[in-house]
């Protein structure tokens, strides 16, 4: 769907990317400088790379080998830049409809003024907005501009977590409607694990892992994003919603809780489950507050620096990583075949893990 | 129908003064001699031309621009010595210490190899003698009315100038008069542009005419052209 | 009190004319040349840029005679206009022509530094955003060099009102159909005692000047208050 | 130590706030548009407020009542801007140095440089850098002035979490040598939890909440940052490094192990536990992964819009939150006065929220 | 063959001295001004913007013939300089402040736009980092709008090369000591067959000026170079 290929200098540092999403959402995960705005820039093309090839789906938008370059204004983008760019001169109501002049359907404002929470700076020039809010004004230019392809360079990085919790769905909705393939950069896993349809992982410009969020998130060996970014994906349907705001969903006949989610019974869904929030057992264990509790084999003991293990558990769901001790790992005497129960809290499923697959 | 005079810029007062006794329509465009000459080369919109330098009206006439029959040096002038009102007059000939009245003040003076005035004026100065000496005291401008301009601000002591500007300038006195036989006459020629004779007769006819003369007459002028 | 002759009046009116159109005319090719000059590259670059300083370098009488040489209805280029029915010799016309020309250099310049300074950032957000490049001029570059061009406009207006070498040369002086301000002024100051009234004119020229000066700095400080800030 | 009142007018937003914080690291929480930024720039002089005083110490920096107000350059700042406004005809090298022209004492380039991986970097102009090296680069000019107070808006929105991990200790040991005051602006509750003395809460333009980082964010009713950020944080000291990388804390008695931290044995340290990573246990809970297991009694149950609850525990070491479902408080029996186990697991308690108190 | 007789070669140094001092001398004038007029609010500031502008309102004679009434030694001040030892009247300096004056509405105009340009948000990052007004200046403002002060000094320095009317009206044509090429130029336009003279002190004024062009060009680009990007 997304064809990538780029090859670029820049000053000592040497872009050479490639890869190959399909629709949805593809992230580009990587430290500082490791190259994805630089990525973005190709795809835009307000960079004309040494060498490179840019298709999203039948589109040619760029092939340095046939000569093709598309200029930024015919590749029908959505771009939301990692430093703003507002238009001084513009009001806010301004800037966002300026992609309206250029593209062919007229989207409507209300709704994206709604929720991105700009109805009292429509008046106002970028010169007089907050951090966050010059941030938010970028994010709904771009998504005004009817884009057929968006790129996000950290799109949500200078919000608070609450403004981040009601932008959030708008992008899987985007996603999933699939009105667009979006390119998306981002530090954050939680938004990582609940948006990426891809991830790809940048390293010193080059492509370094790539797959779909589950298996790159649960590979500890990528971890790009830290410790706490070690995490498995479940894949799961929503089996019932409770009266008493729980969602009950079924992970291939395991049974999983978690807070309310707004899709309808039988919708896939994708649960993130952090390895440092689960608690390993090696009997069922009864009494407790955590609602779920998952039967499983070890599969792998990945013991890392620190005093830290990563316990990989079978379970019927699929793949589940916890990240214990050393000491616990030894004191509950686990290894690989041995069978044990993985907790997991209900609420630490956090909303911003789950989303539709 | 109204004529139309390209005429040196020093003849502005004297001139309006003229055109005002006419009565028909006159468009005085008053600029330098050398810069209306040139104008009438590249077909300017001139009934008559009226210049302050004679040779410029000769280009003109080798260039077949003028009508030849209608050309009379109309005006002449008389070069002066001007200073301060109130200094003492001087009698102008070889003996005057030209350098010992500037001190080391500055002689003004039109541009010496360009402007007419300041032409006529190294003209006469060398033939009296006394230009070695003060070749290198001398400031030249652009155009005479500057060069009184200077002595009229005090800018400088002494200045060679007409004697109509010198007239016409109440902080500037004649202080003497150079000798005519010093340098060449000092002539002021008119003409009709060539092809434009009909609509020049006239106002010619007026220009050479008793009244215009008296005119002339009171702004210092020599009248010649008889 | 008649403090101004007709002639005198009609020498301001003249002036006020030729300052307008010269600044007009002379604005959309000082904006092109100023953004080819401040974003392309050309072979010859460097000659269109001298070319556009040489009425500054030049003096103006030189400039004025080099158009009356060109424009002259006896030149092969005054002519071939002249039966096109455009007349610039000796014509008001001229007048602006000459000042268009001696205020050139001063309104690129203008408007170059400030083209030079818009982020090109902000062009390409505008482009990603399907603006194509005439469009992206439009919107952002040309609103956001508006105080460039303002500042332009104003010296080349000023520069006109005050132009005297190259309209005398090219144009003559001519009462009614060339004589601007500063020929009027010149006449008087070429005849003893005409001070006095090329002082009154003078004073006139500057008020004018002064006027537009006020004008353009108050449309400058709104323009500024707009963009004020990014 | 720092005491700061503003009243100020922009536009339709009054910002009317003031606080006094004792020594160490303040930080500004608040929703976007709350007022940080502004209050940040009037404490730097950049603005001059209706009224306002700011007073240092025994410093006054600006009393408007005493038509006091000093410029920025005789303020002792180190300003990290929320826009990095990095000097851009300057090399990486001349920015960071730019501070030193100007104060007493040269702090030495190198170890700054060090930590925040600048050193490839020195020679380039801040054009070519991306946009968390520019970051890093705006730090790293802060830290090199010497201020004397260091205002901090944002610095670390842009960077990874590897990045982060790498900074954040930094700030650290500035606040906790005393070197001086830091006003600090962060949407993370983890920087928040690790790094505040105190928290101050801006809304609206308005000081809704101060206190110190347990106190404010142990308050379920403030969480501006989301439900992710509820959480207590319990003073402890270091008891002692075991050999496998634990370190065992003693908080009042209560015994706690994590992640090996680099303190030495006895010294003070706060540890912030999340709300939503606490399990809780009517029996003590007996082969679990998780070390922590903290005795202690209902103090109240705080029921919130959802499926959820915030139990509030008094244990020994001090107060502990625990967010967990309605349906595992009512299947629990839990009430106030009733007696539980809160279960913590040793890695929940990552890194980044750990700090020296 | 002698392409240009030693007078002339005379006039071209001269023309270089003068417009070199009138440049030189002016930059900080102009700077000074330029950031007041930008960055400043003053009672009196729109006199001052109109005074900076006057040279370019009124035709050069004037400004010459204006020049003379302040700075001769009978007026106040030209006594008072003269006092000093500073003599101005038929001396290259003065025709070095005339071209200074003549080109200042240009300098200060450029500078203007540059330093109205430059981010305050730049200058208030250099305070916070305990730079004083005057070095915030210095090590942001200056460096930031270097581009305008090359172009403003490059319009004023390409203004004195082809100034003439206030020059030969303030200090005269004095050969070797203010006849500058631009009088020499007119002077052999006044004369009939002066043409080609004339022409070939047109090129060589041409000649110079391009150079100082080109030479600001590329510094100017090599600034932008380092300032390039934000
Ligand atoms: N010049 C101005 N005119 C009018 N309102 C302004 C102006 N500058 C800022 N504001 C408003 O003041 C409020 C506070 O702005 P401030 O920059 O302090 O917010 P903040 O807390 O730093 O937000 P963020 O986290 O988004 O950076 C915002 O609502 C903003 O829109
Ligand atoms: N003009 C340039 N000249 C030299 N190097 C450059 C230039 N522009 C960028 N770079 C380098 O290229 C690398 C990739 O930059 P890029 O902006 O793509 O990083 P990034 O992954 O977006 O980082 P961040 O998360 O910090 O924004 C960086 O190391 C940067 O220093
Ligand atoms: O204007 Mo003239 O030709 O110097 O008399
Ligand atoms: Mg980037
Ligand atoms: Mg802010």
């Amino acid at each position: 769907m997304l064809q990538v290929a780029v090859r670029h200098r820049l000053g000592d540092f040497t872009l050479d990317a490639a890869f190959d999403a399909p629709q949805g959402l593809t992230v580009l995960f990587g430290r500082s400088g490791s190259g994805k705005t630089s990525v973005i820039n190709a795809v835009a093309g307000l960079v004309r790379p040494d060498a490179g090839l840019v298709r999203v789906g039948e589109r040619v938008l760029g092939d340095t080998a046939q000569g093709i370059w598309l200029p930024p204004n015919r590749r029908g983008l959505g771009y939301i830049f990692q430093e703003g760019r507002l238009f001084p001169h513009l009001s806010v109501r301004q800037n966002l409809l300026y992609g309206r002049w250029f593209s062919r359907s007229a989207l409507r404002l209300a709704p994206v003024v709604e929720m991105l929470g700009l109805g009292a700076l429509l008046n106002r020039r970028p010169g007089a907005l907050s951090g966050g809010e010059k941030q938010r004004v970028a994010i709904g230019r771009a998504l005004l501009a009817d884009p057929s392809l968006i790129l996000a360079d950290e799109p949500l990085a200078a919000l608070d977590e609450a403004r981040k919790a009601e932008i959030l769905p708008y992008f899987e909705r985007l996603r999933d409607e699939a009105r667009c393939p979006i390119l998306y950069v981002s530090h954050s896993a939680a938004e990582v694990a609940r948006l990426a349809t891809t991830v790809v992982v940048l390293q010193d410009g080059r492509v370094v892992r790539q797959g779909t969020a589950s298996e790159v998130l649960s590979d500890p060996a990528v971890t790009p994003a830290g410790i706490r970014a070690v995490g498995a994906v479940l894949e799961a349907r929503v089996a019932a919603h409770h009266e008493d705001g729980l969602t009950e969903l079924d992970a291939n006949g395991l049974r999983l809780f978690l807070p309310r989610v707004r899709q309808d019974v039988g919708a896939p869904l994708r649960v993130r489950i952090a390895a440092q929030e689960v608690i390993l057992s090696r009997n069922r264990p009864e009494g407790l507050s955590a609602l779920n509790i998952l039967p499983g084999t070890v599969d792998s003991i990945r013991e890392g620096d620190g005093p830290g293990a990563i316990v990989s558990l079978d379970t019927a769901g699929g793949r589940v990583l916890a990240r214990i001790t050393r000491r616990s790992a030894e004191a509950l005497g686990l290894a690989p075949g041995v069978s044990c129960f993985a907790v997991v809290k209900t609420v630490a499923i956090a909303r911003e893990d789950v989303g539709g697959a | 129908e109204p004529v139309t005079v390209f005429a040196a810029a020093s003849l502005k007062t004297a001139l309006d003064d003229v055109a005002g006794n006419y009565d028909g329509k006159v468009i005085l465009s008053y600029a330098g001699s050398s810069m209306l000459a040139r104008q009438v080369q590249q077909g300017a919109p001139a009934d008559v031309v009226f210049l302050a330098n004679t040779d410029w009206m000769d280009v003109l006439e080798s260039d077949g621009l003028i009508a030849t029959d209608t050309r009379v040096d109309l005006l002449g002038n008389r070069l002066v010595l001007a200073g301060p009102v109130g200094a003492a007059p001087v009698e102008i000939g070889p003996q005057l210490d030209l350098a010992a009245m500037l001190g080391d003040g500055r002689l003004a003076m039109a541009l010496v190899e360009a402007v007419p005035a300041g032409i006529y004026g190294k003209a006469a100065l060398d033939s009296l003698g006394l230009w070695g000496a003060v070749e290198h005291s001398v400031a030249q401008v652009d155009n005479v009315r500057a060069a009184l301009a200077l002595v009229s601000l005090g800018q400088v002591p002494l200045g060679v100038v007409y004697a109509t500007d010198a007239l016409a300038d109440s902080h500037v006195d004649a202080l003497g008069v150079f000798p005519d036989s010093s340098h060449p006459p000092i002539r002021y020629p008119v003409a009709a542009v060539a092809g434009r004779e009909q609509a020049a007769t006239a106002f010619l006819d007026f220009l050479t005419g008793p009244d215009a003369r008296t005119i002339f007459a009171s702004h210092g002028f020599a009248v010649l052209g008889d | 009190m008649e403090w101004l002759s007709p002639a005198e009046w009609e020498a301001v009116r003249l002036s006020l004319r030729v300052s307008f159109w010269a600044t007009l005319v002379a604005l959309p090719f000082g904006l092109f040349v100023a953004y080819a000059l401040a974003r392309w590259r050309f072979p010859g670059k460097q000659v269109v840029n001298g070319l556009v300083h040489l009425p500054l370098i030049l003096p103006p009488v030189v400039t004025g005679y080099l158009l009356l040489l060109v424009f002259s209805p006896r030149a092969p280029v005054g002519g071939f206009l002249q039966s096109l029915g455009v007349t610039f010799a000796f014509h008001w016309t001229g007048a602006a022509l000459a000042a268009g020309i001696m205020g050139f250099p001063l309104m690129v310049r203008a408007m170059r530094l400030s083209i030079e300074a818009v982020d090109p950032m902000l062009e390409q957000a505008a482009a990603t955003l399907g603006a194509s490049r005439i469009w992206v001029f439009a919107t952002v570059t040309l609103p956001m060099v508006l105080p460039g061009v303002l500042a332009g406009s104003i010296l080349a207006f000023a520069k006109a009102m005050g132009e005297f070498g190259a309209t005398i040369t090219f144009v003559s002086n001519i009462p009614g159909q060339t004589q601007t301000l500063p020929s009027a002024i010149y006449a008087f100051l070429q005849v003893p005692g005409g001070e006095a009234s090329a002082l009154r004119l003078v004073l006139v020229a500057v008020a004018v000047a002064m006027l537009a000066l006020l004008l353009s700095e108050w449309v400058s400080r709104r323009v500024a208050a707009r963009v004020g800030g990014a």
